[in-house]
């Protein structure tokens, strides 16, 4: 199939959606978020087999957090790129992870990453981080460098107080 | 008298394991195109290990180290080496075979101490090893009581005496070649490394040994080297007719050993006894047939 | 499995008993594992009987790093996102990066983008190919093959001024142009890589021991590898063709004439004889391509690198690594730094998801293989 | 002779003999085969054929019960750590650590990550940094080859410190791994 009829049959099976070509070979797919699961179904049944990834991105101005998710078809050599925007306050979206086995790891890590909670998927636990506390690190509110300086101590140490960071007692 | 022969017989058999470990090392490295280390470093190790803190996790680690050692230093006892036993006995290769598995027995005793899972699969690896390796050599002891109607090492090596052709490596190639295999299978060198494998079970029953018991579990194996080259020499090799020639014999096989070692990888446990159960398991066989007929 | 079916007769109260199961874990700290990454196995016997992938011990949080970046200084950290193989990270991002710009890179630059690409697949399949090796405890090749590497490393050295961590790719083409009488040198090593090859296959790939070792583990079917996203070498050696030079061209593929080896069967063996397939063609094609290197320029002028402003918009970029499809989904909001930086790295699927369905039945001793022959590089997806 | 005979082994791990077993020590390093971060890429060819490091009698171990150097290859990130600690005690002494390249320093180009610390002499000693990012073969030999100076000398101490010091690197350890409040006090959505 070329894009062109893929994007007709996008519209034709989810006229929500809101399909536009990009590149040479990609397209790049709005969702709401209640039909996401229904859309990406729809992908899979059209040879989109192939999970690229699922990521996030956090749009703390607007409020709003977008899940996005790369499907790849081996057969079209098409890229769609579906992107699904949910609020920020309540970020709650069904998952994916029975369509694909490692949908539920990229889930997971999001989960984990960003706060977004995967309606459906077996396993939200920790993942990467040890025993974390604060809020999720990818979010943009979450400033990195100051919970370095304030977790593992600041790199800025003057040289006499860095070459006696031990306190050796002598005997 | 006999007590300090022994003894002193001990630590040349230590001594002489070392440095066919050190040479091995270098042969191996050799093979890997580089310089490797040099051949004294075996010794270096065992001096290290022993200068090291041990930990140790039960009094029954210590007496398995030590029962381990000393099985095989007993083993050692009956390999006469050119002729020479340390005191006076018929060395029976069934007492060799016997009293060797209660080397590994001390060693299982001592690593399951540690109640380390990793350490219990690599004993229960060696042992079916053993079962791999002690049935073709079983068959091949019946060859020669067969054949020869002795069981002794000093009565074997004698009758090999007075030029190549009249060894039993020459007489009878394929019982030598199913000795060759099962000998790679007891020094535990790849393809029937199984027991230490790394990558698998992290060094097997070595996983919780330090310090001083990791410098027996060294000396362990350099024993057991020389007992275990030191058969097939007996055996096979024509014994030696000086200490010199003996322990040159010990060599080439260690370090063919070693070459082996080299170019293969290693089998599953249970691979490893199929192969040897079926190839060097019919290669005595067949060696047993030709010679009862 | 004589094992594995015994203890599935066993009843549920047996085998959930702690005498029978034991908890094992392989990795971190084990030689059989490759990086800093551990499985938490539950062993009865010798055999598996679950498994739970305990990763996040290389994270570094490099998306959140990225967006404390400006676009240029990023292209110092994304190397270290995949250790043997850097160079695909580069161009990923380069080329994703290049997209939302809409700029295209001069010929010349492509070319030499497709040499680092495929020297880094290079010097990654010996290292993948050794370590292998290595798990059976074949140390021989390991150590022959690392030595191999090294003389591309030192190719490396001389392009780019690094053996591991080259930051050679840059946005709109690459940061500096091939030095005098690199070709000629970097041809001679090529041939010196290409003669090795049949110690290469009287050592591993044709030596019985490993055959025996190799059949049979974790077998995959095509189906089952674009199920679970299993991409590269071990999706090719289930009978799929899939590669994204072929599929998704980039850089200077579609110049460039290049066959993709085909196995079938889709077990251990079939993925190592696919990675020495791969291996042999990947120096055939550089070998190409370093004849066929256009004169021109090699980089755009893009100004001043701390004010380099990337339009907004999104794109995702893929390149073909070692182990298969990488992949950089970018973000712009119109700023200095990125907005957002996603990575797909290869060995996800095959690390947390496939081991799932293949470690359980499993005996320990071919984990460790396992891990080999699917090339799972930890770092790629704790990144 | 009757010297000899007065030698316990308190003299021998401690005393004047220490000199002679520490020549052994330091001809003959096994070094732990945990590569916690990515200057790990840059063993295997020191290890390996063309810069072989065995000829120094330095080898890659399994465990860390028969291990002597620690190598610290790269950042550390917290997870890591609490493995690293734990390595590091399981090891008998005496032993070394050697960190690789400038994250164990002072975090390196990880200086301002979330999930990795920055300075490793805090929470376990180090014997010897090894600068670089990451540090070449010929980097890491000259390092090994300066610990077994150290060691024949009976300088690289710092087991002994960190068994003086151990409440103080117990602390710092314990702040970054059991850590009970969040950091920024930042609220984080129980699920």
């Amino acid at each position: 199939m070329k894009r062109n009829e893929i994007m007709e049959k996008i519209k034709a099976g989810f006229p929500g959606a809101d399909a536009e070509p990009r590149f040479s070979n990609q397209i790049h797919a709005a969702v709401p978020a209640a039909q996401i699961t229904g859309f990406i179904t729809y992908l899979k049944q059209m040879d989109f087999k192939h999970l690229v990834n699922i990521t996030c991105v956090d749009w703390i101005e607007e409020n709003q957090f977008e899940v996005v998710y790369n499907v790849w078809s081996y057969e079209h050599h098409i890229h769609i790129t579906v992107k699904s925007v949910i609020d920020r306050t309540k970020p709650e979206l069904q998952s994916i992870s029975s369509l694909w086995p490692a949908a539920q790891v990229y889930e997971q890590e999001i989960h984990e990453m960003f706060g977004v909670v995967f309606l459906g998927n077996p396993d939200l636990g920790p993942l990467f981080l040890h025993n974390w506390l604060d809020l999720p690190p990818l979010r943009k509110d979450f400033n990195a460098e100051e919970y370095s300086g304030a977790a593992y101590g600041f790199v800025e140490t003057d040289t006499a107080e860095a070459t006696c960071i031990v306190p050796m007692e002598e005997n | 008298m006999v007590v300090l022969t022994s003894l002193f017989l001990a630590f040349s058999a230590m001594v002489v394991g070392l440095l066919f470990m050190g040479i091995g090392r270098k042969v191996t490295a050799r093979l890997q195109r580089r310089y490797g280390p040099p051949f004294w470093q075996s010794y270096i190790d065992v001096i290290k290990c022993f200068s090291r803190n041990s930990i140790s996790h039960s009094y029954i680690q210590d007496l398995g180290s030590m029962m381990g050692l000393a099985g095989l230093i007993a083993a050692a006892m009956f390999v006469p080496i050119a002729g020479w036993l340390p005191f006076p006995s018929a060395s029976p290769i069934i007492v060799i075979l016997y009293l060797m598995p209660i080397g590994y027995l001390g060693m299982a005793m001592g690593v399951s101490a540690s109640g380390n899972p990793l350490a219990a699969i690599g004993i229960g690896r060696a042992l079916t090893l053993m079962l791999g390796y002690e049935v073709p050599y079983a068959i091949l002891l019946l060859t020669f009581i067969a054949s020869s109607n002795t069981s002794s090492l000093a009565v074997l090596s004698d009758l090999q005496t007075g030029g190549i052709g009249n060894w039993f490596a020459v007489k009878m190639p394929i019982g030598f070649i199913a000795s060759i295999i099962c000998l790679q299978a007891m020094l535990a060198e790849k393809p029937f490394d199984t027991m230490i494998a790394p990558a698998e079970i992290a060094s097997g029953p070595m996983v919780e040994l330090s310090g001083k018991f990791l410098g027996m579990a060294f000396l362990q194996h350099a024993v057991a080297i020389f007992i275990e080259t030191g058969l097939i020499v007996n055996m096979y090799l024509g014994g030696g007719a000086t200490v010199l020639s003996f322990v040159f014999k010990q060599f080439l096989l260690y370090t063919f050993a070693m070459a082996v070692n080299g170019i293969y990888g290693r089998y599953r446990v249970e691979q490893a006894v199929k192969f040897l159960w079926i190839f060097a398991g019919s290669l005595a066989v067949i060696q047993l047939l030709i010679n009862i007929f | 499995m004589d094992s594995m079916m015994a203890f599935s007769e066993l009843t549920e109260l047996t085998r959930n008993d702690k005498y029978v199961q034991y908890e094992l874990f392989f990795g971190p700290n084990f030689p059989g594992m490759h990086g800093n990454f551990g499985y938490i196995l539950d062993v009865a016997g010798s055999t598996i009987t679950k498994v739970r992938p305990n990763p996040g011990l290389l994270h570094r949080g490099f998306e959140k790093l990225m967006e404390q970046k400006l676009w240029l200084q990023n292209l110092s950290l994304i190397p270290r996102i995949c250790v043997p193989d850097p160079d695909p990270n580069e161009v990923a991002y380069c080329s994703a990066v290049e997209k939302i710009m809409g700029i295209d890179i001069p010929e010349r630059a492509k070319f030499i983008r497709t040499i680092t690409l495929e020297l880094s697949r290079i010097t990654s399949l010996l290292m993948g190919m050794g370590a292998l090796g290595a798990m059976m405890g074949h140390y021989t090749v390991m150590y022959r093959m690392m030595q191999d590497r090294d003389r591309v490393l030192d190719m490396f050295e001389w392009l780019t001024g690094a053996r591991v961590y080259h930051i050679y790719n840059t946005i709109g083409g690459v940061s500096r142009d091939l030095p005098e009488g690199w070709i000629e040198k970097t041809e001679a090593v090529l041939d010196e890589l290409e003669g090795n090859i049949p110690e290469w296959d009287k050592l591993l790939f044709d030596n019985p021991v490993i055959h025996t070792r190799l059949t049979g583990i974790g077998p995959l079917t095509e189906e089952e590898a674009v199920q679970y996203g299993i991409v590269g070498p071990s999706l090719r050696a289930s009978g799929s063709t899939a590669d994204v030079r072929k599929d998704d061209p980039y850089a200077a593929y579609p110049y460039l004439d290049f066959e993709i080896p085909r196995t079938g069967g889709g077990d251990a063996l079939n993925r190592a004889i696919q990675v020495r397939l791969e291996f042999a063609e990947s120096i055939k094609l550089v070998k190409k391509a370093l004849h066929m290197i256009p004169e021109g320029d090699f980089k755009i002028k893009l100004g001043n690198s701390l004010k380099l402003i990337v339009p907004k918009g999104d794109a995702y970029a893929r390149v073909e690594s070692s182990k298969g499809e990488y992949g950089y989904y970018i973000v712009s909001n119109g700023g200095v730094k990125p907005y957002r930086v996603s990575v797909r790295g290869p060995s996800l699927p095959g690390g947390l998801a496939l081991c799932h369905k293949h470690l359980p039945g499993m005996l320990i001793d071919d984990v460790a293989i396992w891990m080999a022959s699917f090339a799972v590089c930890p770092p790629d997806f704790d990144r | 002779m009757s010297e000899m005979l007065t030698v316990s082994r308190q003299d021998i791990m401690d005393g004047r003999y220490e000199r002679v077993l520490d020549w052994f020590r330091s001809r003959s390093m096994w070094m732990l085969y945990y590569c916690t971060g990515c200057g790990a890429i840059e063993l295997p060819p020191t290890m390996t054929s063309r810069f072989d490091m065995e000829r120094f009698g330095i080898g890659p171990m399994a465990t860390p019960r028969q291990a002597d150097i620690l190598l610290i290859t790269g950042y550390i990130s917290v997870k890591t750590l609490k493995r690293v600690v734990r390595t590091y005690d399981q090891m008998p002494e005496p032993k070394w650590v050697v960190g690789f390249g400038s994250c164990p320093i002072n975090g390196g180009i990880y200086w301002n990550s979330y999930a990795t610390i920055n300075h490793l002499e805090k929470y376990i000693p180090i014997d010897l940094s090894i600068a670089g990012c990451m540090p070449r073969p010929q980097a890491v030999l000259s390092g090994l080859t300066r610990l077994m100076e150290q060691v024949k000398k009976g300088e690289a101490v710092g087991y002994k410190k960190y068994k003086m010091n151990y409440d103080w690197y117990k602390k710092n350890q314990d702040e970054v791994l059991y850590r009970t409040e969040p950091v920024l006090g930042g609220s984080h959505e129980a699920e």
